[in-house]
């Protein structure tokens, strides 16, 4: 049992984390909302740079140009991204990239370099019905309906627009598809493969919520320094303490989850489910948390949109929802180790 | 004790039912915290005023009825219960109003309030600055003294509706050698003319629902001296106790909100996670504990008491209340949580959404819960200050 | 609409207040404690100075040697006894002598004296499989068995003797009865006379927790005002002013509820059992609530039994309990307010 | 990252697993809090020693196997799992063995450590003051230089288990001058003999758990002065860091509590309310988080890293799970929730009740959760002192 990162691990979020700093600062992710509310052409960004490390593509193997790595290579990394508020679909791509390398022949591989090169954005469309984030700004989704998992074009996909709290994830409401695209599996298969990369979302949720919960905490604990109230900073105020020190320990023992669920999908555990939930659920909620704590620490300053809180705020509200909402996870930890009550509830 | 109203009080609450349901719009207003919005909602407290539904408990001289605290409490549940659109002249009728009536002279209160009512004359607040937020009293900005009233120069924020409104009140600064709560006056001042700027800040939930006010050296007439020069703290106190207090939230909006918690959970019980049964029941008792608190402490204001220090445990109470209200009906959306006003598919046209952060700011404005915890460990319970 | 007591029954809880802080101090609690520990008779004490006050009998009708009173006129002097952690079937007493008046004849009436004078001590015995207070210091038990309600001896009941954490309610199962004793009602009739017992019950206990938080609270007050640590009293810390303004607020909003179940009960409203539950719910909320949050600024000398904290807890743990747990009155308000969820939970 | 146990941690993990199935008492023993309890706690104590489980991560020549921390956690996971008898030593072994270790003379170590592993020799800790139990630097027990030693005098509090033990560790002032943290040295002192008086105090949920101990001028030799004269803090910082941290809440611990809930629930789920549901799928993931937090914590120790001001995390985190898991438990109990241990009916012999009472000590001792979250707030995010 060993229970902490490599040395190779923490370099490459160390490595994620430089070039997110200076190419997604809270000015850059606060251009992508406005560039969303305006209807403007999502602008080129971080996403090429992070590409260029490699991160996009880490997962495929060493013969389709990736470095054969896996999620808990990838763990940090992601939440590294939440941290910075990344308003790109890099949890799609990573929780995806290896069963399209499983899948894609012929033309469909090149379109694999592409998205591991960042130039063609990928989403997730996993329910008729369900929300689509980037539904503005990916080119490529992978859709599962009628009993098919397929990767289409964005004009092949009967998209309906919405608008998220979040701006940055321009979602829409799956209707269905109008052209078959590339099909990746069907019937038992399709379901096997959906629920993959449905877990791998779920846990990359779970991993950048916590980067964004940390980014929260950050913000509340140097506006708490700085903010002077009564002739002292009000972080000298043990109400003020106690609820940054709540925030903490809500986000230190959400990580763990988030880790181990990590090594099971890496290694395949066969009840890797129950553990990726533990872990959305747990960052779900600690998120929600420091969202509160962290806006009731900043004050009125914290409400506008000037500041950069909401940047972050908003999509923590928006990823609780995302891959399975708080009650879906519970609900299936609750299945592995209680009897079910009733006829329902289970 | 007797809990049912009165014959009278029914009558009344009746009529207002009877009014709000012939009248208030059948599709919600835009937010009135926009400026398309607020044009809207001035129309609509026009409307109020003509029918006598816009200050109930007051005088009838100046608009109202002279209804009764209680009969104002009814007014405000029949007011929510129709789904009538949230009062853009709030800031006025609720926290300026009850101070002119308690230090205003004849004069003012002849001047300012039928107005004020009337939504002829639009009132912001302005209390906070920069550097005072929770800490009023070290508020910089300063009123100089000049023939025939005073100049005013400093920098106001968190002015709900600035941008469209025509006045403000707020505290400044008239002995320059004073500190904190000394050497205060209490102002009314203007939001448009010489010397005002305004920058609007847009909310959270993104409406356009604060400005920031910048008086560079702005004239303000001895008229407009609200109680007496350098006692503005005092003055102030009577007016955010009743922010805190009891006009700002009555029951009857939580009552509503509650109701439509019921509503959403009917929709969607069969794919609910049964907790959330249990949510919906606490939201639903939490509001009636609101409601008959808030008779008692009517019963005991109409009575000749005061609600002093208690005010504090009110407003605690409704904020968090009204946050955990709004998680529960997040929670029964599932996975349509993010979707916004602007989401053909949103619930409710988003309203959970919205009305969830309005509801976070709740336990900010009108003196930080930490601080309202304090007061109430300090002056209810006697706790010692340091 | 007027949600204030008139001033007698004001005075009245005065008068109740003043014998009890007289009479049944925290030490009088203790011996009633120490006593059922070593198995000893029951002291005389504080009933039947409050017998003597005419509380137990208040809700007789004049001609029974009662004055007419009601649930609302009873309501604070229950706060009171609450108050005082009074270690005696109060409860019991006052939810009950009503429906003994319009029962009992012959004979019975004797006994209708004997219960208001504090000489007879009754409780209330509603289910077969339920815990009974006060099973060892009773004399007589309102006994719900096989469809009947009536009124036993206490050696016509078939009572298994069990240990409370509360030592004072000296409780026990009810395993069925040995003698039919008085037979109060049957079939229908029965189950609407134990209903009205039980309701009553159920109000009398949310007093009475009121009162006892209200203690609790109290208690913690006092301490953080006189308990020195880092140079000043810890009552000026932050951390424990918070801790006590949430207690008193949830005192604050239960007792309306408990009052307004009392004027629905006294006016016989058709919907009192919602507004019971709601009463008996938050109070039992709040008294866990102010137990928990008195015993930690009490901090390890309000975890020791010399202390007078744990006479207060203790009892108000028990009450949560009694009469409807938290989850059977939220149920029902549930019931009243929501449509069924499935088949069950409602 | 390897989540897999090592071979020779499996091999370790089914070894403790089959003696605590072959020994462990198969009827609990009663309160190790209690004279009679007590007394069978030490033959069990005895019999883990000889078996060498009494200390396995200490080196062999004081009883222990020398075994890895994260060897520990297994052990700690097996013996709770196993239902074994909670361990009257371990005041000794977690609190005071940790700074024997660290501060001890060779002479002490070879002197105190295996009589305390192996029960022949029991310790009370002895660290609160009337006057000083969270401002421990405000104690004012005083130590008098004499011939060969000191001599003590003043009064202890708290002393968990003190009224049957031998030995306690505290606090003295040694420098009259001194005041607050300076002029403190630790001493070890016994708890029989001339000058020493002990009044046994009853815990909350009845047993005699505290003793009181009045120290009247007595001796102790030099011998059993722990670390450095007026070093004492510095000394006793080191134990009570362990104390808050990994020592006395080991995962193991909380594991087996969700386990008796969710066999609790299994029992009643056909007649508890849905939402407890909730409860104990939370009160679960909530002792994972714990397992797994901690395996972080013992990787990080393994490998050369400190716990620190961690340690306060932890404590906030366990204490408060703890109360939770049994705030369901006794809601799953419903109307029978009051029955105690005395109870012939009370489920699983009243443990539910008794260790909610337990539980709600946690938030007080071993610093209060107020103070850990000073800390935290403080030393992990660096938020100004005053």
């Amino acid at each position: 049992m060993r229970f902490a990162f490599t040395e190779d691990q923490q370099m490459l979020r160390d490595t994620v984390r430089e070039v997110l700093a200076r190419e997604c600062t809270p000015d850059v992710v606060r251009r992508a909302w406005e560039a969303q509310d305006q209807g403007e052409k999502k602008a080129e960004g971080p996403f090429q740079t992070l590409a260029e490390t490699g991160l996009l593509g880490m997962m495929l193997s060493e013969e389709a140009g990736g470095l054969g790595m896996n999620e808990v290579d990838a763990a940090l990394s992601i939440e590294a991204a939440g941290y910075a508020a990344l308003p790109e679909p890099l949890i799609e791509t990573l929780a995806s990239i290896r069963v399209l390398e499983s899948r894609l022949k012929g033309d469909g591989v090149e379109l694999l370099s592409q998205i591991a090169a960042g130039e063609a954005r990928l989403s997730l469309a996993l329910d008729v019905g369900g929300v689509v984030p980037f539904a503005e700004t990916a080119v490529l989704f992978i859709v599962f309906a009628d009993g098919r998992l397929s990767l289409n074009r964005r004009e092949e996909v009967e998209l309906d627009v919405q608008v998220s709290g979040d701006r940055t994830r321009s979602v829409a409401r799956l209707r269905g598809l109008k052209a078959p695209g590339i099909e990746l599996g069907r019937g038992e298969e399709a379901v096997t493969l959906r629920a993959a990369i449905f877990d791998r979302a779920a846990l990359g949720s779970a991993l950048f919520l916590n980067g964004l919960a940390r980014k929260m905490l950050e913000l509340a604990v140097e506006y708490a320094k700085d903010r002077v109230q009564f002739g002292k900073p009000i972080g000298a105020q043990q109400a003020v303490k106690h609820h940054l020190a709540n925030a903490l320990i809500a986000l230190e023992f959400s990580k763990p989850l988030a880790y181990r669920a990590a090594w099971t999908l890496a290694e395949n555990e066969p009840d890797y489910p129950v553990h990726v939930s533990m872990a959305k659920l747990r960052a779900s909620e600690a998120a929600r948390t420091i969202a509160k704590l962290s806006l009731q620490v900043h004050g009125a300053i914290g409400y506008t949109i000037e500041h950069d809180l909401h940047l972050f705020m908003k999509r923590a509200w928006a990823l609780t929802a995302a891959y399975g909402t708080e009650d879906f996870h519970r609900a299936r930890v609750g299945r592995a180790i209680l009897p079910e009550q009733g006829d329902k509830n289970g | 004790m007797d809990l049912r109203f009165t014959e009278k009080e029914e009558k009344f609450r009746a009529e207002c039912r009877a009014w709000l349901e012939a009248n208030v719009p059948k599709e919600p207003l835009p937010s009135g915290d926009t400026r398309e919005g607020f044009d809207l909602h001035v129309e609509w407290e026009k409307k109020l005023f003509e029918a006598r539904y816009a200050v109930v408990s007051w005088p009838e001289e100046y608009g109202g009825r002279g209804a009764s605290l209680m009969e104002w409490l009814i007014f405000e549940e029949e007011y929510y219960r129709a789904g009538a659109p949230s009062r853009v002249t709030q800031n006025g009728i609720f926290l300026l109003a009850p101070t002119i009536f308690e230090f205003g002279t004849e004069e003012q209160k002849e001047r300012i309030l039928r107005p004020m009512a009337a939504a002829e004359h639009l009132w912001a607040q302005g209390w906070s600055e920069p550097n005072a937020g929770s800490d009023l009293a070290s508020l910089t900005s300063t009123a100089r003294r000049v023939e025939g009233g005073w100049r005013l120069t400093g920098q106001k924020t968190w002015c709900t509706r600035g941008s469209f409104c025509d006045s403000a009140f707020g505290l400044f600064r008239t002995d320059p050698e004073s500190e904190r709560h000394r050497g205060l006056t209490y102002f009314l001042f203007p939001l448009r003319g010489e010397g005002v700027t305004l920058r609007g800040v847009d909310r959270l939930d993104g409406d356009e629902g604060f400005a920031e006010v910048f008086l560079d050296d702005v004239f303000v007439p001895d008229r407009d001296v609200l109680g007496e020069v350098n006692q503005g703290w005092r003055v102030a106190m009577a007016t955010t106790s009743s922010e805190r207090g009891l006009s700002l939230r009555s029951p009857g909006r939580f009552m509503a909100t509650a109701s439509r918690l019921i509503e959403l959970y009917t929709r969607h019980r069969n794919t609910a996670d049964p907790y959330l049964r249990k949510e919906v029941i606490d939201a639903y008792i939490s509001a009636e504990a609101y409601r008959y608190y808030t008779f008692g402490t009517v019963t005991r204001m109409m009575e000749g008491g005061e609600i002093g220090a208690d005010s504090s445990m009110n407003k605690v109470y409704w904020s968090e209340m009204d946050v955990r209200t709004h998680e529960a009906a997040l929670a029964l959306l599932g996975s349509d949580f993010e979707l916004d006003e602007g989401s053909s598919d949103a619930s409710d046209r988003g309203a959970w959404l919205k009305g969830f952060q309005f509801a976070l700011a709740g336990p900010i404005y009108a003196g930080t819960n930490e601080i309202q915890r304090n007061i109430i460990a300090e002056r209810v319970l006697g706790l010692p200050r340091k």
